[in-house]
C-alpha cells in the first residue's frame, strides 16, 4: 500500500471537520470539528515526513498540537463566558455582525 | 498723408471712448466734445480729398499698413488700411452727414439725461462705419461691419426701459448676425481659395479659379449684404429699427450703414463679374426689395415707418444697380450719395416735426403742419422732391441713370428690371407724396397725447433747423453737380472700372426718362387724388388686403414667426426637457441602478458566523481549483 | 534654453501649495488676513508666470525650462516638468484668473454668524482654491504622463469640496433645497471625472506596458516617448494605439466637457458660487482640452486622425446643443454653463480640424474663453449676489439703476458671442477657418452657432438689464471699488487681445508647429497661390 | 519495518490491513462527531478518531507524536471538552434542525467540492516514491525530534511557550468573575422578596404531593397541575423534566371516586372551589416570571 493513502484519509477527516463547522450549531461541537480538521493536518504532516524522511513534517505537527491546545484553552474559556450572558452555546446567538 | 488715415478712425474712436468712460463730469460738454471730433475727421477727410485730387486717377489710392493683427502659420491678417475713391467717398458722406446729424442731435437729445451716451455711441459708430470703408482686407472689414452692427445695437434700443426698443434693437442685430454668417463664410472660402482676404490680392487673382466658388462667394457676401442693408429676406429689421431716436433713423437707418451691402457688393464687383448668376441673384433681390419696400412705404401711418419702408426701396435700387456691373456700380454709389442727402435730410425733417408734436409719430394725427414750421416744410419738401425724381433735382438723375442701366442690361432680364426699376419710381412717388400731404397740407389732425396734454407745434431750434438746410441743399445741388459731364463716374472708374450700358432698339434715353417722370407724375397724382382732395379719416379705413399686409410689412414677421421664431422655441423646449430626462436621466438611472444593486447584496450579510463561514470556504475550494487548472495547463 | 539649474516651475507651483497650507492654518478670529494672505500668494504666482512666460523662448526648443528627477524609479516615473507654447499661455491663464476670483469671492465664504467661532470657512475656500491653482499648474507643467496624471485627479478634491461646501445660497426653493441641490451637484462632479479619470489610468498603464515591451525599459516621460516615435523605435500597433486614445481621450472628453458627457457642468456651475463656477470653467476645464491637444495628438497621432470624424461630429453638436440649451435656461448660472459647453466644443473643433489655424484658434480659444466666461459669470454673480436670485425673470431694467454693471454684463456678453474687436472673435474665426480649409460643411455648420451665440447672450442682457424695472431691483447699488478691480482688468484683456494678439500667437505658433509635426499632418494648400500685396 | 526499507514504494501488508480496518472507523467517528445529537456523543466519537489517529501516528514512525496525541489530545483536551460540557449543559443549540436558509446544501457543496479537488490534487501530485525515517530515527525519534526542536526550532519552540502561558491567563481571565457587591444576607432577600411582591414565600420543594421526591418531577399543585418552579433550572432548559401529573390526577380522581362511594352520593358541588387553586397557579406563574427577571 502506498502511504498516500495516508493523504486522502486525512483530506476525507478534513473535509468533513469543515462540513460539521459549517453545519452544526452548538459551539462546543463546531470546536470539535476544529480540532477534527488540526488532526487531519497532523496526519498529513505526519506522511510528509515519513516521505521526504525528515522529521521537520512532525516538529511542524508537533507546533500544531501545542496550538491547538492552547487554542482550546482560550475557546472554551471564551464559550464558557459566552453561555454565562446568553444561557446559550449557539454559535447562531452570536449574530451581532447583522446589519 | 498715409498717418492721416488712421488718425481719420482714431478720432471718433477716442471720442467714444472719452465719453462712455468719462463718467458724469462730461455730461454738460461731452455732446459738444463728440461733435468736434466728427468735425474734425471730417476736416481731416477733406484734407486727405484734396490731396487725392492732386495726383491723378490711378495713384491715387492710398495705402498704411498699421500693424499685423492677427499672425498664425498660414493666416495673415493685417490691421492695414486703403483709401480709394470708393473709400473716400463713403468717408465723405460718412463724416459729413454724421456731423451735421450730431449738430442736430445736439437739439434734439437735449432733454434727455443720457446725452453723453448717445453720442458715445455716435461716435462710437463713426469710428466703426470709417474702418468698415477704409480696411484693405475682408476681416478688418468683418471688423467694422460688426462694430456698426453693435453702435446700431446700443442706438435703436437707447431708449431700454421700453421693451419695445430692447426688442428692436435685438431683432436688427440678430438678424444681421445671419448676415454676418454670410460675410464669414465667404471670408473662409476667399481664404481657401485664395490663400488671403486682402482686397488686392483677391480682386487680382479671381481669374485663376473657377467660376463655381466664385459663384458660392458672391452668394454670401450678398446675404450679408441683404442682413446689413435690409434687403430682402433679412429686410425685417428695418421697420422696428426706428423704435431708435430719429437721429439715429437718419445717420445709421437711411444715409450709411444700412449702404454698407452696397458698399460691400461694390468692393468686391471683380468677383461678382466673374459670377454671372451671383449678378443676376443681386439684381433679383434688388429688384425685389425695392418693390417691397415701395409697397410697405405706402401703407404706413407711422411716418418713420413709412420713411424706412422708401429706404428699404431706394437701397433696392442701389442693389440692382450694383447688380448689374460696372454699367450700374457707379450710379449705384451716386445714387447711394445722393439718397444719403435727401433721405437724412427727410428724416431729420420728420424728427422735427416729431420734435414739435410731442414724439406723435402718426401721420393721421398731422395734417397743415406747413404754416407752423416753415423751414422743416420747405426743407422736407425739397427732400421729397428729390426723392420722387422730380426733374434737375438729385433724384432724378442717380434713380435715371439706374433705370436706364437697368434696360441696359438688355434681353427680357433687361425688361423685367427695368419695368420693376419704373414701377418702383411710381410707387415712391405715391408714398412720398401720401407722406407730404397728410404731414403738412389738409387741415389739422391733432390730438391730445397720452399725457394728455395738446401738443402746439413749433419750429426747431438752430441747432436742428441748420444742418436740414445743409441737407436740403445738398439733395438739390448733389445730382446735377455729379452728373453733369459724368463727373461722379470718371472720378469712381479707376476703382469700380465704368462701361456704357447700350439700351435695346427701340429705347432711347429721352424715351426712359420720359416715362420715368410719367410715372412720378402719375403717382403724385394718385396720392393726391387719394389724400389731397378730400379729408384724411383720423382711423385708418380698413383697406383692401393688400394694404393690410403692407401695414403688416407684407407678413414678414409673421412668416419668420411661423417658420423660425415658434419652431426654434419648441426646439429648444425639447432639448431641455430631453438633456434632463434623457441625457441627465441616463446618468442618474444608473446611479440608481447600483443602489438597488447593492441593497439587494446586502442581504447576504445576515450576521451569521456560520453562513460567513461558508462564503469563505467556499472562496477556498475556488481557490483550489484555480490553482489546479494552473497546474493542469 | 538651456536646462536652467534653477527650478523655476517647481517654484511657480510650490508657492500656491505653500500658501494655501498657510492659508488654512490661519487662526479663526483673523479671517482678513487669510484672505490677504491668499491673494498676495495669487499674484506673486502670477509675477513668477509672468517670469516664465519672458523666459520662455519662442524659437528655442520645445520643451524649455525643463526639470527631471527620478521619482519612482522601478516604474520609471519621472518627475518630469517642462513648458511648450501652449503651456506658457495656460498657465499664465491660471495664475492671471485665481487673484480675480479671490478678489470676486471676498465675502463668499464669510461665516454666517450661526457657526461655533472655531469655525472657519474663510480659510477653507481661499486655500482651497490656491491649492486647485498649484494643481491646474502642475497638471500644465508635467511633461510625465504619470505626474499628470496624478494631478489631473487631485484636482476633483479640492473642486470638490468648494463646489459642496461653499454652494450658491440663491435658491428658487430656499436654503434647504440649495444645500440639497450643492451636495448633488458635487457628487455629480466627482462621480463624472472620477469615471473618465479610471478609464484614463487604465489607458496610462497600458502605456507603460507598450512603453516596456518595445523600449525595454518602461517610461511615463512624454519627450522621450515622443521621441521614440519620431526614431520609429515605438511601434504601437494601430489597435492599442486607438484602445489608447480612447482610454486618454474619454477622460478629457468629460473634463472638457464634450457632448453628451456634459452634464455635470450646468450642475456644477449653477450651484456654486461665481468665482468657484469660473474657477471651474475657465481654469479646471482647460485642462481637458490642453491634454487632447498635447497628449491625445502628440502621443496617438494615427488614433487621433482616425477618431477625427466622430470626435467633430461630438464638438459640432456641443457647440450647436450647447448653445440651444443655453437659449432655453431660465437660470443665468446654467445658461452661461451651457455657453461654455458650446464653445469647449469650438475648441475641441479647433483641436482635431488638425490645421495649424486650427490648433493656434483652439489655444488662443482656450485663454480668451477662460476670460470672457470669468468677466461674464463674475458679474452675473455681483448681480445674483445683490438681489439674491439666479432666475432671469427676477430681473429687469438694471441697466436703469446700475449703469456701470449693466456695461461690464453687456461687454462680458459681446465677448461671448465673439464680438469682432474683442479677443474671442480672434480664435473663434481662427478656429473655424481651420476646421473650414479641411472640413467645409463642418464649418459651415458650426458657424450657424456664431447666431445662436447672439441669441443666448442678447436675449439674456435684454430680459435682465432692459425694460421696465422690476421690484427688488429697484434699489441695487451700482459696482463697487472691489468689483471694478475685478472686472476692469478683464475687460481691458479682452480689448486689448482683441486688438493685438500677436505677443500670443507669438508663443504659441511654434509649439503648433510641433503638434502639427506630431500628427504628420500639413494645411491644406489654397487653389491659386495668394498674390503677395503690394504692401506686404 | 526493515522489509519496509528496500521496497521504497509499499509498506507492509500488515500495516496496509491496519490502514484499512482502522481508516474504516476513523471516518465512521469523523461523521459520529458531526452528526451525533448529543454533544457528549459527539466528544466520544472525536475522541475514538483520535485513537486511531494515534495509531496511524505510531504506524507512520512518528512515535512520540503518537503518543502526546493520546495523552494530550485524547486525553487532557478531550476531557477539557466534557468538563465544558457539563458546565454548559445540553442545550437548545444541540437540535440538528437547520436554522439559516441553504446553508446546509451550500455547505455540503462546498464540503464535497473540496474534498474531491483536494483528493484530485494529491491524485496529480505523483507522490509515488518515498523514503521512510529509518536513517532519520536511527538515534531514536524522541531524540532526533529533541535535536531539531532545540536547534533549529529553538525560538518557534520559546514562542509556542509564551503562547500556552498566554493562553493560560486567558483562560482563567474569561472565565474569572469578579463579585462587585456583597452577597445580600438571608434577611436582604427577604426583605427583596416582599418588596416584589410575587412569590413571597420560599419555593416549593420538588415532589411535593407527588408519588416520589426525585430532583426532577415537579410538585403538583393542589389541583394537581404540576409547577416547574419546583425544579431546578439547569434541568428546565435541558428539558429534562419528568411530568407525572397525569397519574397524580388519576390517582386523585380514583381517590375521590372510592369517597363518593363510600359516602355514596355524586359528586358535582367539588368544581366550585377550583378558582383558589387556579389563582395559586397563575401566582406562580407570576413568581416563574419573577424569578427570571431576578437572576
Amino acid at each position: 500500500m502506498n502511504p498516500v493513502n495516508y493523504l486522502y484519509l486525512a483530506a476525507l477527516l478534513f473535509t468533513i471537520g469543515a462540513a460539521g463547522v459549517l453545519i452544526r450549531r452548538n459551539a462546543i461541537v463546531v470546536f470539535m470539528c476544529i480540532e477534527l480538521m488540526l488532526n487531519a493536518c497532523n496526519l498529513a504532516l505526519i506522511t510528509f515526513s515519513r516521505m521526504h524522511g525528515n522529521l521537520d513534517g512532525q516538529i511542524v505537527a508537533f507546533f500544531t498540537m501545542v496550538v491547538a491546545a492552547a487554542e482550546v484553552v482560550v475557546g472554551l474559556a471564551i464559550i464558557v463566558s459566552f453561555y454565562r450572558s446568553r444561557h446559550s452555546a449557539s454559535v447562531d446567538d452570536a449574530a451581532l455582525m447583522k446589519l | 498723408m498715409e498717418s492721416l488715415i488712421g488718425l481719420l478712425v482714431a478720432a471718433p474712436l477716442l471720442g467714444a471712448a472719452v465719453l462712455l468712460c468719462g463718467g458724469r463730469r462730461l455730461d454738460r460738454t461731452g455732446h459738444w466734445l463728440g461733435t468736434g471730433l466728427a468735425f474734425t475727421s471730417f476736416v481731416l477727410g477733406l484734407v486727405l480729398f484734396a490731396d487725392m485730387l492732386g495726383k491723378d486717377g490711378e495713384e491715387r489710392a492710398l495705402h498704411s499698413h498699421l500693424f499685423t493683427w492677427i499672425p498664425v502659420e498660414g493666416f495673415q491678417a493685417d490691421a492695414a488700411f486703403q483709401l480709394d475713391q470708393l473709400s473716400m467717398t463713403f468717408v465723405l458722406l460718412i463724416t459729413g452727414v454724421g456731423s451735421l446729424i450730431h449738430v442736430y442731435s445736439v437739439g434734439y437729445m437735449e432733454h434727455d439725461e443720457r446725452r453723453r451716451r448717445f453720442f458715445g455711441y455716435l461716435n462710437l459708430f463713426l469710428a466703426a462705419m470709417l474702418l468698415l470703408v477704409l480696411a484693405d482686407n475682408f476681416l478688418l472689414l468683418y471688423v467694422g461691419w460688426e462694430g456698426v452692427g453693435l453702435a446700431s445695437y446700443l442706438l435703436i434700443g437707447f431708449w431700454q426701459h421700453k421693451p419695445s426698443a430692447a426688442t428692436a434693437a435685438k431683432k436688427a442685430f440678430i438678424v444681421n448676425r445671419v448676415g454676418d454668417v454670410g460675410l464669414s463664410i465667404a471670408i473662409m472660402l476667399m481664404f481657401v481659395t485664395f490663400g488671403t482676404f486682402a482686397f488686392e490680392p483677391v480682386m487680382n487673382s479671381v481669374g485663376e479659379t473657377g467660376e463655381g466658388k466664385l459663384t458660392a462667394i458672391g452668394l454670401m457676401l450678398l446675404l450679408a449684404a441683404c442682413g446689413k442693408s435690409a434687403q430682402v429676406p433679412l429686410q425685417s429689421w428695418l421697420g422696428d429699427a426706428m423704435e431708435g431716436p430719429t437721429p439715429v433713423s437718419a445717420l445709421i437707418h437711411a444715409a450709411t450703414m444700412v449702404t454698407a451691402g452696397v458698399y460691400l457688393i461694390v468692393r468686391s464687383g471683380a468677383i461678382f463679374d466673374a459670377a454671372p448668376d451671383a449678378q443676376l441673384v443681386v439684381t433679383i433681390v434688388g429688384a425685389v426689395t425695392l418693390l417691397f419696400g415701395a409697397i410697405v412705404g405706402c401703407a404706413k401711418d407711422d411716418i418713420k415707418k413709412a420713411l424706412a419702408g422708401s429706404t428699404m426701396s431706394q437701397i433696392g435700387y442701389m442693389i440692382l444697380a450694383a447688380g448689374l456691373g460696372p454699367i450700374g456700380y457707379a450710379f449705384a454709389i451716386m445714387h447711394l450719395v445722393t439718397h444719403g442727402f435727401f433721405k437724412a435730410g427727410l428724416f431729420l425733417g420728420a424728427g422735427s416735426v416729431m420734435h414739435g408734436m410731442n414724439d406723435e409719430v402718426d401721420m393721421r394725427k398731422y395734417g397743415g403742419l406747413r404754416k407752423y414750421m416753415p423751414v422743416t416744410f420747405v426743407t422736407f419738401g425739397l427732400g421729397y422732391l428729390a426723392i420722387i425724381g422730380f426733374p434737375g433735382l438729385s433724384g432724378f438723375f442717380s434713380k435715371d441713370l439706374i433705370i436706364e442701366a437697368a434696360f441696359a442690361k438688355g434681353g427680357t432680364q433687361g425688361w423685367i428690371l427695368g419695368g420693376a426699376a419704373l414701377l418702383g419710381a411710381a410707387l415712391t412717388a405715391y408714398y412720398m407724396t401720401r407722406v407730404m400731404l397728410m404731414t403738412f397740407f389738409g387741415e389739422k389732425r391733432w390730438e391730445a397725447d397720452a399725457k394728455g396734454d395738446m401738443p402746439h407745434p413749433h419750429e426747431s431750434p438752430k441747432t436742428m433747423t441748420i444742418p436740414m438746410i445743409v441737407l436740403a441743399i445738398g439733395s438739390v445741388g448733389a445730382g446735377a453737380f455729379f452728373d453733369i459731364g459724368e463727373r461722379f463716374v470718371h472720378w469712381l472708374e479707376p476703382v469700380t472700372g465704368f462701361e456704357h450700358g447700350h439700351l435695346p432698339d427701340g429705347l432711347s434715353v429721352p424715351m426712359v426718362t420720359g416715362a420715368t417722370v410719367a410715372c412720378m407724375v402719375l403717382g403724385v397724382a394718385a396720392a393726391w387724388l387719394q389724400y389731397g382732395r378730400r379729408p384724411v379719416p383720423a382711423a385708418a379705413p380698413r383697406g383692401s388686403l393688400l394694404t393690410r399686409a403692407a401695414r403688416r410689412d407684407l407678413l414678414q414677421d409673421d412668416f419668420n414667426h411661423v417658420a423660425l421664431v415658434k419652431p426654434g422655441e419648441y426646439l429648444t423646449r425639447g432639448l431641455v426637457y430631453l438633456d434632463h430626462k434623457l441625457v441627465d436621466g441616463i446618468v442618474n438611472g444608473t446611479a440608481a441602478a447600483f443602489g438597488g444593486l447593492s441593497a439587494r447584496m446586502r442581504r447576504v450579510q445576515n450576521g451569521y458566523a456560520r453562513s460567513y463561514a461558508v462564503s469563505m470556504f467556499g472562496g477556498a475550494v475556488v481557490l483550489i481549483a484555480a490553482t489546479l487548472l494552473m497546474r493542469a495547463v | 534654453m538651456a536646462d536652467s539649474s534653477f527650478p523655476l516651475l517647481t517654484l511657480t507651483a510650490a508657492v500656491p501649495a505653500v500658501g494655501a497650507i498657510a492659508t488654512a492654518a490661519v487662526p479663526a478670529a483673523k479671517r482678513e488676513l487669510a484672505k490677504r494672505l491668499a491673494l498676495g500668494v495669487s499674484l506673486v504666482t502670477l509675477v513668477l508666470a509672468a517670469v516664465i512666460a519672458v523666459r520662455y523662448d519662442p524659437n528655442g526648443d520645445r520643451f524649455q525650462l525643463t526639470e527631471s528627477r527620478s521619482w519612482i524609479a522601478d516604474f520609471g516615473v519621472r518627475y518630469e516638468l517642462g513648458v511648450d507654447g501652449i503651456a506658457v499661455v495656460l498657465v499664465a491663464l491660471t495664475a492671471l484668473l485665481i487673484p480675480f476670483v479671490i478678489l470676486a469671492g471676498w465675502h463668499d465664504a464669510d461665516p454666517t454668524g450661526k457657526q461655533s467661532s472655531r469655525w472657519r470657512p474663510t480659510q477653507g475656500f481661499f486655500a482651497l482654491i490656491l491649492a486647485v491653482e498649484a494643481m491646474v499648474i502642475v497638471s500644465f507643467l508635467a511633461t510625465d504622463i504619470f505626474l499628470f496624471y496624478i494631478f489631473f485627479e487631485a484636482m476633483l478634491i479640492p473642486m470638490y469640496f468648494l463646489i459642496g461646501g461653499f454652494g450658491d445660497k440663491a435658491h428658487e426653493h430656499g436654503e434647504e433645497e440649495a444645500a440639497r441641490q450643492r451636495s448633488y451637484a458635487a457628487v455629480k462632479f466627482l462621480l463624472y471625472n472620477l469615471a473618465g479619470g479610471l478609464i484614463m489610468l487604465a489607458a496610462v498603464i497600458g502605456l507603460f506596458v507598450v512603453t516596456n515591451d518595445q523600449l525595454g525599459a518602461g517610461t511615463f516621460s512624454l519627450q522621450e516617448i515622443l521621441q521614440a516615435r519620431a526614431d520609429g523605435d515605438l511601434e504601437i500597433s494601430t489597435n492599442t494605439e486607438r484602445l489608447l486614445f480612447l482610454g486618454f481621450f474619454f477622460a478629457f472628453a468629460v473634463k472638457a466637457p464634450l457632448w453628451p458627457l456634459h452634464t455635470w457642468l450646468p450642475n456644477a456651475m449653477g450651484e456654486s458660487t461665481a468665482p468657484v463656477a469660473v474657477l471651474i470653467t475657465a481654469v479646471v476645464d482647460k485642462v481637458g482640452t490642453f491634454a487632447m491637444l498635447r497628449f491625445c495628438l502628440g502621443l496617438f497621432p494615427e488614433a487621433s486622425d482616425w477618431a477625427t470624424p466622430v470626435v467633430l461630429v461630438l464638438a459640432l453638436v456641443s457647440i450647436l446643443y450647447g448653445a440651444l440649451l443655453a437659449i432655453g435656461q431660465r437660470d443665468m448660472k446654467r445658461l452661461i454653463a451651457y455657453a461654455s459647453i458650446s464653445h469647449f466644443g469650438f475648441i475641441v473643433l479647433g483641436i482635431f480640424a488638425m490645421t495649424s489655424q486650427g490648433h493656434a484658434g483652439a489655444t488662443l480659444y482656450m485663454v480668451n474663453h477662460g476670460i470672457s466666461t470669468a468677466a461674464l459669470m463674475l458679474v452675473a454673480g455681483f448681480l445674483i449676489s445683490r438681489r439674491g436670485s439666479r432666475l432671469i425673470a427676477d430681473y429687469g431694467g438694471v441697466q436703469k439703476v446700475a449703469p456701470v454693471l449693466a456695461g461690464t454684463f453687456l461687454i462680458g456678453g459681446l465677448a461671448t458671442l465673439s464680438l469682432p474687436g474683442l479677443a474671442p472673435f480672434v480664435s473663434e474665426f481662427l478656429v473655424l477657418v481651420g476646421t473650414f480649409s479641411r472640413y467645409p460643411a463642418i464649418g459651415i455648420i458650426a458657424t450657424v452657432g456664431i447666431v445662436l451665440a447672439a441669441i443666448y447672450v442678447l436675449v439674456l442682457y435684454q430680459r435682465t438689464m432692459t425694460g421696465p424695472v422690476a421690484e427688488k431691483v429697484a434699489k441695487l447699488p451700482d459696482l463697487r471699488a472691489r468689483e471694478m478691480l475685478v472686472v476692469a482688468p478683464l475687460i481691458a484683456l479682452l480689448i486689448g487681445l482683441g486688438v493685438y494678439p500677436k505677443p500670443l500667437t507669438e508663443i504659441v505658433n511654434p509649439a503648433v508647429e510641433h503638434t502639427m509635426s506630431d500628427v504628420q499632418k500639413s494645411d491644406p494648400e489654397p487653389d491659386v497661390n495668394p498674390v503677395e500685396a503690394a504692401h506686404e | 519495518m526493515n522489509a519496509l526499507a528496500q521496497a521504497g514504494y509499499t509498506t507492509s501488508t500488515g500495516e496496509a490491513t491496519q490502514f484499512w480496518v482502522l481508516a474504516i472507523f476513523a471516518v465512521a467517528g469523523a461523521l459520529g462527531t458531526v452528526m451525533m445529537k448529543k454533544a457528549v456523543h459527539s466528544a466520544l466519537c472525536l475522541a475514538g478518531t483520535m485513537v486511531i489517529l494515534a495509531v496511524f501516528y505510531l504506524a507512520n514512525g512518528a512515535y512520540f507524536l503518537g503518543v502526546v496525541q493520546i495523552v494530550v489530545y485524547t486525553g487532557a483536551v478531550m476531557m477539557l471538552f466534557l468538563f465544558v460540557l457539563m458546565l454548559v449543559g445540553i442545550s437548545a443549540a444541540d437540535s440538528l434542525k437547520e436554522t439559516i436558509k441553504g446553508q446546509r446544501w451550500l455547505a455540503m457543496l462546498c464540503g464535497i467540492g473540496f474534498g474531491v479537488l483536494l483528493m484530485a490534487g494529491i491524485g496529480n501530485a505523483s507522490l509515488s516514491s518515498f523514503e521512510g525515517l529509518e536513517d532519520a530515527n536511527s538515534g531514536g525519534n524522541v531524540h532526533g525530534l529533541a535535536a531539531l526542536i532545540f536547534r533549529d526550532y529553538v525560538f518557534a519552540f520559546e514562542l509556542t511557550g509564551a503562547l500556552l502561558i498566554t493562553a493560560a491567563v486567558a483562560g482563567m481571565v474569561l472565565t474569572h468573575r469578579e463579585k462587585t457587591e456583597a452577597t445580600p444576607t438571608q434577611r436582604e432577600q427577604a426583605a427583596q422578596r416582599v418588596r416584589d411582591g410575587v412569590q413571597v414565600p420560599p419555593m416549593p420543594a420538588p415532589g411535593v404531593y407527588a408519588r416520589h421526591n426525585a430532583v426532577d418531577i415537579p410538585a403538583l399543585l393542589p389541583d394537581g397541575t404540576p409547577s416547574e418552579l419546583t425544579v431546578n433550572r439547569t434541568l428546565r432548559d435541558r428539558g429534562q423534566i419528568r411530568d407525572v401529573s397525569a397519574q397524580a390526577l388519576a390517582d386523585l380522581a380514583a381517590i375521590e371516586q372510592r369517597t363518593a362511594d363510600y359516602q355514596g352520593k355524586a359528586l358535582e358541588p367539588d368544581t366550585g372551589d377550583d378558582a383558589e387553586p387556579n389563582g395559586s397557579v397563575s401566582a406562580n406563574a407570576g413568581g416563574k416570571a419573577g424569578k427570571g427577571e431576578g437572576e
